[in-house]
């Protein structure tokens, strides 16, 4: 009884759904901010100090207003892709490894129904786009396809070397596997790399935010939701970095592993995974500032051309290495 | 499946009013139908109503970014009608405005190019640097944009010594960057695989459909208004005229940001060359010219621009008519906008495809009397605006 | 290609179709040519004289007929001026030899109701949708409303 | 030639940098530098106005009307239909108008833009 109601307390509050919604929201202000200093801007400033409770502003803001479905919508699938998109990514961050070797869920074969599941994430997006039944969401949802066609299957791939190095698909093996060493650190370098980019792709950031391009296509297959359904969307998104981020972290810089003091374990651990994933937000964040949008043709041809045969050849490294 | 999309009247990266209706296939685009009639301000007519003096204003305000290019076609068609002679110093000053506005508006574009790639950074990053221009521009006439410099028989002020240590400062600033710009968008290959081969218009094409400005010198042909008939001082400042040669949108980036350099230049040796004595000569309040008429032509940053007025000996000018290098860019627009053959236009394009001819429809459309006395105003449901933006919509076929 | 060889080249050509020819200053030309031999003057500018360029349209109300002006210019700016009697102001168009002028005169159309012969797409281009049929704001008879300024 | 990536190295240099904005309308209002002769809310001397009226014929923009006091004629100008375009400065005779360096000419009550 104890133990399960300890289950359900991790769950809503630590490391669960209370804690993951306070960090993504922090994160989505480090990469705010981050972009901001890297052009030379200010940022968000005014709510709270250096505006650091900006996005749970701007979080509240859109659950204040008015949530409009268009005439011509499907409004079944409309209504219930923002909740999907968000459960999805919630449900996932319980996977993720924050105050220990292991998430609040785990299982054996975990790493694959994590990845699963994120493909589900790019399936919701078009049909947010296809439900919302506008010009610019149609296209929208048709480049979100198609740039998925593009990054998943370097994704995929990225993650395989890891699981050959590591010789288990359980998060916790991989986690507990990297004690002596981080996998970064090995030939799994190559695959860091691509994994960064296919992330850059699936968080649909500059160069690759192609299917929410705001210049061409308003906001893509965004752009018919509002109030409610929209903040749902961004909170959702912010989850999904903060998990992508994590998961790069767990996977290549060791996870919540670092040195530890007896008796604060999880502080430490919680510290060590939270830095660890924040470094991988600014790399991202740094990408985005150094870099034009590209077109989607573009991007197919990059990843199939560079970002597939990078990572067949990192999985040949890793399978001839271990 | 083909479909139409608008672009406009209001889009994010185009704030002004235009729609374009693209019909598109998939990514691609098809064909493209434009339609300014949106803000026809009433200038043209206004220009009757008012003084030759008066008139100086309002011309300025034909467009807020080549401000300084139409009050010099202004006032040069009015001393033509008079057949006065400015003095010297008065050329070289209004030459020194003129290429400092058209540094800021090459720099504007630029960042508003970078915005359209979606490249945020060079965006915040030439749009940071020019505000040193803007403190030059502020500093010689007393405002940011509107410069109101140039007047009949001069212009309005002096630059000093100080000044002119200041501006070669900024100018020296500019000019660094300037050249970093310049090799970020040479060398970033984001920038160039959005850049290059996109937007083509032939040089043959160029002349058919009259393009102007650097749109027609990124398409190869040498022509330039301060070149062929030069004005104010352009025919004493060196300058070369820029001219690239691969007619896409990365050579209008590169003859845009050449001209910066070139104006660079051009404001260097005026400020070296600057002739002392009077910058203006006083003329009366109300001027009446001889009946006749006159052509006036400036090359704005945009593009040849051209003014005629036509007196009949009043205080007025019985006609003004102007002509706005975006108007004489539309039409090859459309061309750069319509796939054909081999050259596949893409949705992801058409914004740098149409900000590449550095649009301006405030320029463009200039009649439109607001019934004030009617007073007309109603109220509109949610769904009778949908509806009648859908008839509108519509009706451009 | 100065501004007397223009002139020379011109009158030779059409003769004492024009009307009358003036250079009022370095680099403008102004001609006037009766209205049947506007586009062969402009025909002939564009293409024998290689002037490449259509600038312009110009339409003014003067009395009783409107003038058209067509600017041509690449370095010598050449304003080719005709007339046409206010109740049937019909011309010919320019659009089959520059394509480019097409706006120019479907402007010209919108502001003072010329009707150029032969263009094919002239309908409404600068003015709203919702402006009346008929009512031509360049022409003198259109008073424009000046409202006192609020205060 | 090229180069991935080319503007990491400026924009690393910016995140050591001061910002570029001005925190303008609360913060930093010392930061905002106008230069000599900015065109700004126009300042009127009264005792050197002698009521030529020729600021109400030049102003372009209608915003100067004429009234009488018991001084005699003078005028009076709108700030909210100024184009700051100074040309009543240029052309008065005895410099009783000049513009100043006060740009925020933004006010809920027109009462407030009427110089006099």
């Amino acid at each position: 009884m104890i133990e399960v109601l300890y289950k359900i307390i991790q769950m809503i509050l630590f490391p669960g759904f209370a804690f993951i919604g306070v960090l993504s929201l922090l994160y989505e202000w480090i990469d705010r901010k981050f972009y901001a200093k890297l052009q030379n801007r200010v940022g968000p400033l005014y709510a709270g100090p250096h505006g650091i409770l900006q996005p749970l502003a701007d979080f509240i803001k859109l659950l204040s207003k008015e949530d409009i479905i268009p005439e011509g919508a499907d409004k079944f699938l409309f209504t219930l892709t923002p909740i999907f998109f968000f459960a999805v990514n919630l449900l996932l961050t319980l996977l993720l490894p924050i105050c220990g070797t292991s998430g609040v869920i785990s299982f054996t074969g975990d790493l694959i129904f994590f990845v699963a599941l994120l493909t589900i994430t790019s399936i919701l997006v078009y049909t947010a786009g296809v439900a919302s039944v506008n010009r610019f969401a149609t296209i929208g949802a048709e480049r979100a396809v198609l740039q998925f066609i593009g990054y998943e299957i370097p994704f995929m791939l990225s993650i395989v070397s890891v699981v050959i190095s590591s010789g288990s698909l359980t998060i916790k093996n991989i986690v507990e596997s990297q004690s002596n060493m981080w996998y970064i650190l090995g030939p799994n370098l190559l695959a860091f790399a691509v994994y960064v980019i296919a992330v850059q792709a699936e968080l649909e950031r500059i160069p690759f935010d192609i299917p929410e391009a705001e210049q061409e296509i308003v906001a893509g297959w965004l752009v018919e939701y509002s109030g409610k359904k929209l903040a749902l969307f961004r909170l959702g998104r912010d989850i999904e970095t903060l998990l992508l981020c994590g998961l790069g972290a767990t996977l290549f810089l060791g996870g919540p592993l670092g040195p530890v003091i007896p008796g604060l374990e999880i502080i430490l651990h919680t510290l060590y995974f939270t830095i660890k994933s924040i470094i991988i937000l600014l790399i991202l964040t740094t990408l985005k500032a150094i870099f034009a949008r590209i077109r989607v043709d573009q991007m197919l041809v990059f990843s199939w051309k560079y970002l597939i045969p990078l990572s067949l050849i990192s999985v040949l490294i890793v399978r001839v290495v271990f | 499946m083909s479909f139409y999309i608008p672009i406009g009247p209001q889009h994010p990266v185009h704030p002004e009013p235009l729609l374009m209706k693209f019909k598109v296939e998939g990514e691609q685009v098809i064909d493209v139908e434009i339609n300014v009639s949106y803000t026809h301000r009433g200038i043209e007519k206004g220009l009757e109503y008012r003084d030759y003096m008066k008139g100086i204003f309002l011309a300025e305000r034909i467009c807020g970014i080549c401000n300084a290019a139409h009050t010099l076609c202004y006032v040069q068609n009015i001393e033509q009608l008079l057949n006065k002679e400015v003095p010297p110093r008065a050329k070289y000053l209004r030459l020194i405005v003129e290429e400092l506005s058209r540094i800021h508006s090459h720099l504007l574009w630029l960042g508003l190019a970078a915005h359209q790639i979606g490249f945020e950074t060079l965006f915040m990053y030439v749009w940071r640097d020019r505000e040193r221009v803007l403190d030059l521009l502020e500093m010689i006439t007393g405002n940011r944009v509107v410069t109101s410099y140039n007047t009949i028989g001069g212009v309005r002020r002096d630059i000093t010594p100080e000044m002119e240590q200041k501006i070669r400062k900024g100018l020296d600033y500019l000019e660094k960057r300037t050249k970093y710009f310049k090799k970020v968008v040479m060398e970033e290959p984001t920038v160039l695989v959005r850049t290059q081969n996109v937007g083509i218009l032939k040089p043959r094409e160029a002349i058919e459909l009259f393009a102007v400005g650097p749109v027609l010198r990124a398409s190869s042909i040498k022509h330039d208004v301060r070149a062929d008939d030069p004005y104010a001082a352009h025919d004493e400042v060196p300058f070369n005229v820029i001219t690239y040669d691969t007619c896409d949108v990365y050579a209008r980036i590169l003859v845009r940001i050449d001209e910066v350099l070139e104006c660079i230049n051009m404001i260097r040796y005026s400020l070296d060359h600057l002739p002392s004595g009077k910058y203006r000569i006083r003329l009366p309040v109300v001027i009446k010219p001889p009946p006749g008429e006159s052509v006036s032509r400036v090359e704005a940053p945009r593009g040849d621009l051209l003014h005629y007025v036509k007196s009949d000996g009043s205080d007025k000018p019985y006609r003004y008519k102007v002509r706005t290098p975006t108007l004489a860019n539309i039409p090859s627009t459309a061309r750069m906008l319509t796939s054909r053959g081999d050259y596949i236009v893409y949705i992801a394009d058409i914004p740098i495809i149409f900000g590449s001819v550095d649009p301006c429809l405030c320029c463009t459309g200039r009649v439109m009397f607001v019934d004030v006395e009617k007073g007309k105003s109603w109220v509109w449901t949610y769904n009778e605006l949908v509806k009648y933006s859908r008839e509108r919509f519509e009706r451009h076929d | 290609m100065n501004e007397e060889e223009i002139i020379n080249a011109l009158k030779e050509r059409f003769g004492d179709k024009i009307i009358d020819c003036k250079t009022p200053m370095r680099r403008r030309v102004f001609v006037e040519v009766s209205k049947e031999c506007y586009k062969d003057v402009v025909k002939f500018l564009l293409q024998d004289l290689d002037m490449k360029f259509v600038e312009a349209i110009t339409g003014t109300d003067v009395n009783d007929h409107l003038e058209v002006i067509a600017h041509i210019g690449y370095g010598i700016s050449v304003s080719v001026k005709t007339k046409v009697p206010k109740d049937d102001p019909v011309i010919d168009s320019i659009c089959d030899i520059a394509r480019g002028a097409e706006l120019y005169e479907r402007e010209a159309h919108d502001l003072l109701g010329i009707v150029f012969k032969g263009n094919p797409n002239l309908k409404r281009f600068i003015l709203p949708e919702d402006w009346p049929e008929g009512v031509y704001p360049l022409r003198k008879d259109y008073e424009a409303k000046h409202p006192k300024p609020l205060r | 030639m090229p180069k991935p990536g080319l503007m990491i190295g400026e924009v690393y240099k910016n995140l050591l940098s001061k910002r570029a904005t001005i925190l303008y309308p609360f913060k930093e209002r010392e930061l905002v530098h106008l230069p000599e002769g900015f065109r700004g809310r126009i300042v009127f001397n009264r005792d050197k106005c002698i009521g030529c009226q020729m600021c109400f014929r030049v102003c372009p923009a209608r915003a100067i009307e004429i009234i009488e006091d018991e001084k005699g004629k003078r005028p009076i100008f709108f700030m909210y239909r100024c184009i700051y375009c100074a040309t009543c400065a240029e052309y008065c005779p005895v410099k009783a108008i000049e513009l100043s360096t006060n740009f925020e000419n933004i006010a809920f009550d027109k009462k407030t833009l009427l110089v006099k």
